[in-house]
């Protein structure tokens, strides 16, 4: 086996991984009962799910100029994202919005 | 490769698209907006590779920034009534 | 309530980062995707950022309504000056090449990147002109709508 | 001093992302840096002793593995809570108190705490307390024992 294959298996195992967690997310957005908890994969599983499409992009790139790029990208995403969903809660916080409690009906 | 996990993704766009429509208060519309904009910043560095085209990860850059001024501008608006 | 120190210190930090990538798509606008009209949309989208995040009052100071108004003309002028130019070296409204001036006559290699240059840097002060327009139309634009919620 | 620190780390970033190294593009690179430094140099470094800033950023890199291990774990948690089927969450607010006095330090805090397992930040005070969202009980334990405000602190040291 060289080199390129090994890349191209480890490629495809993060592509898998990304795609997964970010199904993940959308399930989660969907699923949960509240404002508040929904917050909680989109903050988090969505940015990582990102980081790992584009670490596959990195690892599939090898080391050029678009590299480097997509780390910035990534490093925007983790510094932007939590930034956002706590602009989202702190919105909702403002406008009165109670969470959820165990045992009340779904929102 | 890429082709299929850009499919999956559009997917799971579909999927937040039912809480942006059925969301019972308005953050729960923005947030799901908010997170269609980060897979389609995905998507459109995937795409870039599909095409055989770095040069999209520029477009993908300027759209993840729009999609955070977009939702700090949703938090001001709220909070205040105002942008200023 | 609050006083959002997160977004201000986020915005902080990321907004000149946002300027130079902005001038980063203006100046690389004929080998990528972009040009003036983008890059002068991301660098009015900072200073929208600076305004929701800080205020009206610091944002004004920070870019007076004078400098939006002189940016506005300038850029207009960059771009008609050039136009201009081409007519007035004896081309067409825009035909860059005639800049080249005597220097571009003959057939030679010299000549040739003379045209070259010529046209490269034409397109350069286009993408400039249009640049400074679009920001400063953006940031106008957006500094009158969010005033005239003070009239009521 | 931030004047020269802004242009230096925009010309490098200029550099990084565009790679031309034609005449044109080396001195529209100067030019933009020195522009985008004019106009904005107050932002990217607010505190009037840079040194200290570039002590802190150095901090920052040694936190940073810890960060991401706390967000693999933060996603192990969310899978697990996500897709069983009986949706075990129990959602509750805290509030904790902290003694960070900068603006960097509290920004950093509220950011990792929407990153790591089971917690968003939903207010950040000027006096360092904070007012959490926990999606369990089990996963705000962490952040209520202090370890990450305590390494918070470390970054930001004593000086500020």
């Amino acid at each position: 086996m060289d080199h390129s294959s090994i890349a191209i298996i480890i490629v495809g195992i993060l592509l898998f991984l990304g795609c997964f967690l970010i199904f993940v997310a959308s399930v989660g957005i969907v699923r949960f009962p509240d404002f508040y908890s929904r917050l909680h994969p989109a903050g988090k599983t969505d940015s990582m799910g990102q980081a790992m499409i584009l670490v596959s992009l990195m690892i599939y790139e090898g080391f050029t100029l678009a590299t480097i790029k997509l780390i910035i990208i990534v490093l925007f995403i983790f510094i932007v994202n939590p930034t956002a969903t706590h602009a989202l809660a702190n919105a909702a916080h403002a406008g009165g919005v109670v969470p959820w409690r165990k045992g009340e009906k779904k929102r | 490769m890429f082709y299929w996990a850009a499919i999956i993704i559009i997917l799971c766009a579909m999927l937040v698209l039912y809480r942006a429509i059925k969301g019972p208060i308005i953050c729960d519309r923005v947030l799901a907006i908010n997170a269609i904009g980060t897979k389609a910043v995905i998507l459109i560095a995937l795409s870039g590779y599909i095409f055989e085209r770095p040069h999209f990860l520029d477009i993908a850059l300027t759209y993840a920034l729009i999609n955070f001024i977009a939702t700090i501008a949703f938090q001001k608006y709220r909070e205040m009534g105002r942008l200023d | 309530m609050s006083e959002h120190i997160v977004i201000k210190r986020v915005s902080n930090f990321i907004i000149p980062f946002i300027q130079l990538f902005s001038l980063y798509v203006i100046a690389h606008g004929d080998i990528s995707p972009g040009g003036g009209f983008q890059g002068g949309v991301i660098f009015g989208a900072s200073i929208i950022l600076y305004v929701i995040a800080f205020g009206m009052k610091d944002g004004r100071t920070r870019i007076s309504e004078i400098l939006t108004d002189f940016m506005n003309s300038i850029g207009v002028l960059l771009f008609a000056g050039i136009g201009l130019a081409c007519v007035i070296m004896g081309g067409a409204y825009l035909e860059y090449t005639k800049l080249a001036g005597s220097a571009g006559e003959g057939h030679g290699s010299h000549a040739e990147h003379a045209l070259h240059l010529a046209g490269h840097l034409g397109i350069y002060g286009i993408e400039i002109g249009i640049g400074i327009v679009v920001a400063s139309v953006m940031i106008t634009i957006f500094f009158e709508t969010a005033n005239t919620q003070d009239d009521d | 001093m931030s004047f020269i620190l802004t242009s230096i780390v925009m010309f490098v970033f200029w550099m990084l992302i565009s790679g031309e190294t034609g005449v044109i593009f080396i001195i529209s690179a100067i030019v933009a840096s020195l522009f985008v430094s004019f106009i904005s140099h107050d932002l990217l470094f607010p505190n009037k002793n840079t040194t200290l800033s570039l002590k802190r950023l150095l901090r920052l890199l040694k936190y940073s593995p810890w960060l991401v291990w706390q967000i693999v774990l933060a996603n192990l948690d969310l899978i697990y809570r996500t897709l069983h089927p009986s949706l075990p969450i129990e959602p509750h607010m805290i509030e904790i108190e902290t003694d960070l006095k900068s603006d960097t330090g509290i920004t950093i805090l509220a950011n990792s705490i929407t990153l790591t397992p089971g917690t968003v930040t939903v207010q950040a005070r000027k006096d360092g307390s904070f007012l959490v969202h926990a999606i369990a009980h089990g996963p705000a334990n962490g952040l209520l024992k202090g370890t990450m405000q305590a390494k918070i602190k470390a970054i930001e040291g004593d000086e500020a």
